[in-house]
C-alpha cells in the first residue's frame, strides 16, 4: 500500500462508487419508479456494493480459496430468490 | 478416577438407570393402552401412566445431569466437591420426593392428590410435564439450589475450565426457568406461552449447554485431543445452539393465541437449529478420527457418537420436519411431534447420559479405564438394540402422523379423531412391539454391568495414526 | 496471523450472541404482550372459568386430550371442542355420561365425578378457549 | 499485505466468520420470505411501501456507508502501527452508527405513534421485522467497535497484533452488507 502515492486509495474510490449508487437507488425510490427495469437495476446495483463491500472493505480479495467467496456465493444466492420473486410480480 | 468425591455420582447413575427402567415399562404400558383401549383401566388410566412415563425421564435424566456434574466437576477443577456429604443427602431427599410424587401418581386419582398438596394455595398442577404437586416442585427447587450451591463453591474453589463454567450455566439456567413452572395464570395464552419458557428453554436452550459439555468432557477423556481445540469448538456449538434456539421458541408460538409474527420469527429461526446439532457431529467424528490415542472404553465412545449423531437426527432433522408454520399448521398436536419427541429426547439426552454413565461406571467401579470386553461387547449390543428401536419406532409415529394428519384434517371429509385413531392402529402394534426390542436392549444394556466383572480389563489395541 | 480462530473469540461470540438474542427475545415477547389482549378472549374469563381451568388441570385432562395442539395425542383435541359440540350443555352431557369402568376393548374418558357446578366450570372454560384466535387452527373441525 | 500474496484465511478471528455466515443465512432467508410472501400481497406491499421515507433510509445508508469507510481506514491505521489514528476514525465512525440509530428511531416513532406494530400487517410485519433486527445489530455492532476502539485507545493494538480490530470491523462491514440489500428490496423495489 506504500509503494507509491495514489491519487485516491482504493477504498475511497469503492466508497464514492457506493455513495454513487445509493442516490441512484434513492432517486428511483423517491420517485416511486416501478417495472422490472428499476427493480432489477437498483437490486443489481445493491449486489454489486455488496460485492465492493466485501472485496474492499472486507478484505476478501486478498484471500484466496472459499473463503473469497462467502460474500458471493451469499450475494448471489439471495439475489436469485429475489429475482425470481419480483419477476413474477413486475 | 481421582477424587474421593466423585464417588457420589454413583448413587445418581444407580438410580437414573432404575428410573429409566420405570419410564420404559409406563412407556409400554401406555403404547399397549393405544391398541387396547380399556388396558388396566380404570386403575391406570392413560392420563395417569402417561404422566408417570414422561416425569420419570425428567427425573432420571436430571438424576444423570446431577451425577454427571458430580464426576466431572471436582475432575476439571481438581479439587474435591466441597460438600460432598450434601451430594448424599439431596441424592435420599430428591430419590424420596420423586418415588412419593411418582406413588401419589398411581395410588390416589390425580384430583385428591391436588387436594392432598393443597395445590389450591398455588395452583401448579395439571400441566403437561410439571403436574408435580406444588409442594413437589418446591422441593425440586430446593435440591437445585444445594446442588448448584455445591458444584458452583467446588468451581470456585478449584481450576475454571470452561467445561465446568458451560455445565454451571447450563444447570443455572435450568433452576432459572424451572422457575417458570410456577407461574400460572387463568388466561390460556399466558399459561401457554410462559410454560414453554420452561420446557422449550430447557430442551432446546440450557439442557444443550449440559449435553455439550458432558460430551466435551467424553471427547477430552477417550481421545486425547487438546483440551484447547475441544473447548473452543464447544464455545461456536453451543453459541450456535443459542443463537438459534432462543428465537426459535416462536415455533411454539404459532396457534395457541399469539400474534402471527412469531410464525416468521419463529421458522426462520428454528430453522436454523438443526447447524448446531449438524456441526456436534462433524465435531465429535472430527475429534475421534484425530485421536492421540485408542481408549480401552470402546463402548463409551459409541454412545458419543451415536449421541452426536442420534440428536441431529431426532431433534435437528425431525424437529425441522415439522418446524415450519405451513407445515406446522397441519402437523401440531399430532403423532409427528410425538415422533420428534421421541427421537430427539432419546438422541439427545438418554443418550448422553448414557454415554458418562458408561465412561465413569467403570472408573466409579474400580476400573482402571474400562469394563472387560464381555461386559462391552453386550452393552454395544445394548446400545444398538435400543437406538435401532427408537429408529423404527420413530418411523412408525411418523407414518402413524402422516396418515393422521391426511385423514384427520387435510382431506376433503375430514374424519373424527377417533375413527382415525382405528385406522392408524397397525402403526401402534409396529410401535409397541418395537418397544418390546426397545426393552430387551434395556435389559441387556444392565446385564452387561454384572457380567465379566471378573475378566480382566479391555485394552486398547491397535495404534493410532499420527494426524 | 497468528492463529485463525481462538477461544477468547469464541467465548465472547457465545457470551454476546446468547445476550443479543435473549435481548430479541425479551423485545418480540414485549411486542406479544401488547398485541395478544386483542386476541386472547381474556374478556370471557371469570370466576367461573377460573375454577374450569383449575378442574381442568387437577384432573390433568392434559394427559390425554390437546388444547390447541398441546397436551397428549391419545383423545381429542379439545381447543374447538365448544363448536364442534355446538353448546356448554353437550359437553356437560358427555363428561358425565361416561361409564366407570370404561368400554370393553375401546378407550374411554374416567368418570370423573363432577358436581354440576365443576362440570358447568369446565364447560365454560372450555368455552372461553374456543374463543382464542389461533390464527385458524385447527385446519379442520376434527381438531 | 503487500496484496500479492493472498491469504488464507479473511481478516480478524475465524470465529467471528462463522458468526457472519449464521447472520448472513438468517437475513437471506428473511429476504426471501419477504419476496416470496409479496407474490402474494403485492397490491398491500406497494401500498404501505409508501408509507415509508425513502429520505431516511438515504441517510441511513449513507450513514453506514461511511461508517463502514472509517472502518477500513481505521484497520488502515493500526497496520501502520498508528493506534490514534485507528481510535479516531473507530470513533466516526462511531458517530456515523449514531447518526443511523437516531434516524432509524425517528422513523420508529412516527410509525408507532400510528399504532402501527408487527400484528398491523403482513408488510409492516416484514419491514418492522428485517429493520428492527437490522437495528439490533448495528447496536451490537456499536458495542463491539467501541470495544474496540476503547482497547485501541489504551494501545492494546499494533501493526502486528490486530485481529482485534480486524474482527470488529468484518462484524461492522456485515451490518452494511446486509443494510445494502434491505434498502432496496425493502424501501425502493416494487
Amino acid at each position: 500500500m506504500n509503494q507509491k502515492r495514489l491519487f485516491l486509495r482504493p477504498c475511497t474510490w469503492v466508497y464514492v462508487t457506493l455513495m454513487f449508487l445509493t442516490f441512484i437507488t434513492w432517486f428511483v425510490g423517491v420517485n416511486n419508479l416501478s417495472g422490472r427495469f428499476f427493480a432489477f437495476m437498483v437490486l443489481g446495483f445493491a449486489l454489486l456494493k455488496g460485492q465492493l463491500i466485501g472485496d474492499y472493505f472486507m478484505g476478501l480479495k486478498q484471500v484466496a480459496g472459499l473463503w473469497r467467496w462467502v460474500i458471493f456465493i451469499w450475494l448471489a444466492l439471495v439475489g436469485t430468490l429475489i429475482s425470481v420473486a419480483f419477476w413474477q410480480t413486475l | 478416577m481421582k477424587y474421593q468425591s466423585q464417588k457420589v455420582a454413583k448413587l445418581y447413575f444407580i438410580a437414573a438407570i432404575g428410573l429409566f427402567v420405570g419410564q420404559i415399562l409406563f412407556g409400554l404400558i401406555i403404547g399397549a393402552q393405544y391398541i387396547w383401549g380399556d388396558f388396566l383401566f380404570p386403575e391406570i388410566p392413560f392420563n395417569v401412566a402417561r404422566m408417570v412415563h414422561t416425569n420419570l425421564l425428567i427425573v432420571w435424566l436430571l438424576f444423570g445431569f446431577m451425577g454427571a456434574a458430580y464426576y466431572l466437576v471436582p475432575e476439571e477443577a481438581e479439587t474435591d466437591l466441597v460438600m460432598p456429604w450434601l451430594a448424599t443427602l439431596m441424592f435420599w431427599i430428591f430419590l424420596a420426593a420423586g418415588a412419593a410424587t411418582i406413588l401419589g401418581y398411581l395410588l390416589v386419582p390425580y384430583s385428591s392428590l391436588a387436594e392432598l398438596t393443597q395445590n389450591d394455595l398455588l395452583p401448579t398442577m395439571g400441566r403437561e410435564f410439571l403436574e408435580q404437586p406444588t409442594i413437589t416442585k418446591l422441593g425440586i427447587v430446593v435440591v437445585a439450589l444445594a446442588f448448584l450451591a455445591n458444584i458452583g463453591l467446588t468451581i470456585l474453589k478449584g481450576r475454571k475450565t470452561v467445561i465446568n463454567l458451560v455445565l454451571l450455566m447450563g444447570l443455572a439456567g435450568l433452576a432459572v426457568f424451572f422457575l417458570f413452572s410456577f407461574f400460572n395464570p387463568v388466561n390460556i395464552v399466558w399459561d401457554k406461552y410462559y410454560w414453554w419458557w420452561v420446557v422449550h428453554l430447557w430442551v432446546e436452550g440450557v439442557w444443550e449447554l449440559i449435553l455439550g459439555s458432558i460430551l466435551a468432557f467424553i471427547l477430552i477423556k477417550t481421545t486425547g485431543v487438546d483440551r484447547e481445540v475441544i473447548e473452543k469448538w464447544l464455545y461456536v456449538i453451543i453459541a450456535m445452539t443459542l443463537i438459534t434456539g432462543i428465537v426459535g421458541t416462536g415455533h411454539h408460538y404459532y396457534w395457541i393465541g399469539t400474534p402471527e409474527f412469531w410464525q416468521w420469527w419463529g421458522s426462520i429461526f428454528s430453522a436454523m437449529e438443526p447447524i448446531p446439532f449438524f456441526m456436534m457431529t462433524v465435531f465429535a467424528f472430527n475429534m475421534v478420527n484425530k485421536r492421540r490415542r485408542n481408549h480401552p472404553n470402546k463402548a463409551a465412545v459409541l454412545w458419543a457418537l451415536g449421541t452426536a449423531v442420534m440428536a441431529f437426527l431426532g431433534a435437528g432433522v425431525w424437529g425441522f420436519l415439522h418446524t415450519l408454520a405451513p407445515v406446522n399448521y397441519y402437523t401440531h398436536g399430532t403423532q409427528i411431534t410425538a415422533a420428534h419427541g421421541h427421537m430427539a429426547f432419546y438422541g439427545a439426552y438418554v443418550m448422553i447420559n448414557l454415554a458418562i454413565i458408561s465412561y465413569a461406571m467403570p472408573l466409579l467401579r474400580g476400573r482402571e479405564a474400562a469394563n472387560s470386553n464381555k461386559s462391552q461387547v453386550l452393552e454395544m449390543w445394548g446400545f444398538w438394540l435400543m437406538t435401532i428401536s427408537i429408529i423404527f419406532i420413530t418411523l412408525f409415529l411418523t407414518a402413524a402422523g402422516i396418515l393422521q394428519v391426511y385423514l384427520q384434517r387435510f382431506s376433503d371429509s375430514p374424519m373424527p379423531f377417533m375413527v382415525v385413531q382405528e385406522k392408524i392402529e397397525l402403526f401402534y402394534v409396529l410401535r409397541e412391539l418395537t418397544g418390546l426390542v426397545f426393552l430387551a436392549g434395556l435389559i441387556v444394556y444392565i446385564a452387561s454391568s454384572f457380567v465379566g466383572s471378573n475378566e480382566p480389563e479391555a485394552t486398547a489395541e491397535g495404534e493410532v495414526v499420527a494426524s | 496471523m497468528a492463529q485463525a480462530f481462538t477461544k477468547a473469540m469464541a467465548r465472547n461470540i457465545f457470551y454476546g450472541g446468547t445476550a443479543f438474542f435473549f435481548l430479541l427475545f425479551l423485545a418480540l415477547t414485549f411486542q406479544t404482550h401488547s398485541v395478544v389482549p386483542e386476541r386472547d378472549n381474556h374478556e370471557a374469563i371469570n370466576d367461573v372459568v377460573a375454577l374450569g381451568k383449575k378442574v381442568w388441570e387437577e384432573n390433568d385432562c392434559i394427559g390425554c386430550h390437546t388444547l390447541l395442539g398441546e397436551g397428549a395425542y391419545f383423545a381429542p383435541e379439545l381447543g374447538n371442542v365448544y363448536k364442534r359440540f355446538g353448546s356448554t350443555d353437550a359437553i356437560k352431557a358427555f363428561i358425565a355420561s361416561r361409564p366407570r369402568d370404561g368400554v370393553p376393548g375401546r378407550r374411554s374418558m374416567p368418570q370423573f365425578n363432577l358436581s354440576d357446578e365443576e362440570l358447568e366450570a369446565v364447560a365454560q372454560f372450555l368455552k372461553y378457549v374456543s374463543g382464542v384466535n389461533s390464527a385458524n387452527w385447527p385446519p379442520s373441525p376434527q381438531g | 499485505m503487500t496484496g500479492m500474496e493472498k491469504n488464507r484465511w479473511p481478516p480478524g478471528d475465524l470465529v467471528i466468520w462463522i458468526f457472519i455466515m449464521a447472520e448472513l443465512l438468517v437475513f437471506g432467508v428473511f429476504f426471501a420470505a419477504y419476496a416470496f410472501t409479496r407474490t402474494n400481497h403485492v397490491e398491500l406491499f406497494n401500498t404501505y411501501q409508501l408509507t415509508l421515507d425513502r429520505n431516511a433510509a438515504l441517510i441511513n445508508t449513507v450513514a453506514l456507508i461511511t461508517s463502514s469507510y472509517f472502518v477500513v481506514r481505521a484497520v488502515a491505521a493500526i497496520r501502520v502501527d498508528d493506534s490514534r489514528r485507528c481510535f479516531h476514525w473507530l470513533l466516526a465512525a462511531l458517530a456515523m452508527g449514531l447518526l443511523f440509530l437516531v434516524v432509524k428511531g425517528a422513523e420508529y416513532h412516527h410509525h408507532f405513534s400510528q399504532g402501527i406494530n408487527l400484528n398491523t400487517n403482513t408488510f409492516y410485519m416484514f419491514y418492522l421485522s428485517l429493520t428492527f433486527f437490522h437495528f439490533l445489530h448495528v447496536i451490537l455492532g456499536m458495542i463491539i467497535l467501541l470495544a474496540v476502539a476503547l482497547k485501541a485507545r489504551s494501545g492494546g493494538y499494533s501493526a502486528a497484533e490486530h485481529t482485534g480490530v480486524e474482527t470488529g470491523a468484518s462484524y461492522w462491514h456485515m451490518v452494511d452488507l446486509v443494510w445494502m440489500v434491505l434498502f432496496p428490496l425493502v424501501y425502493v423495489m416494487r
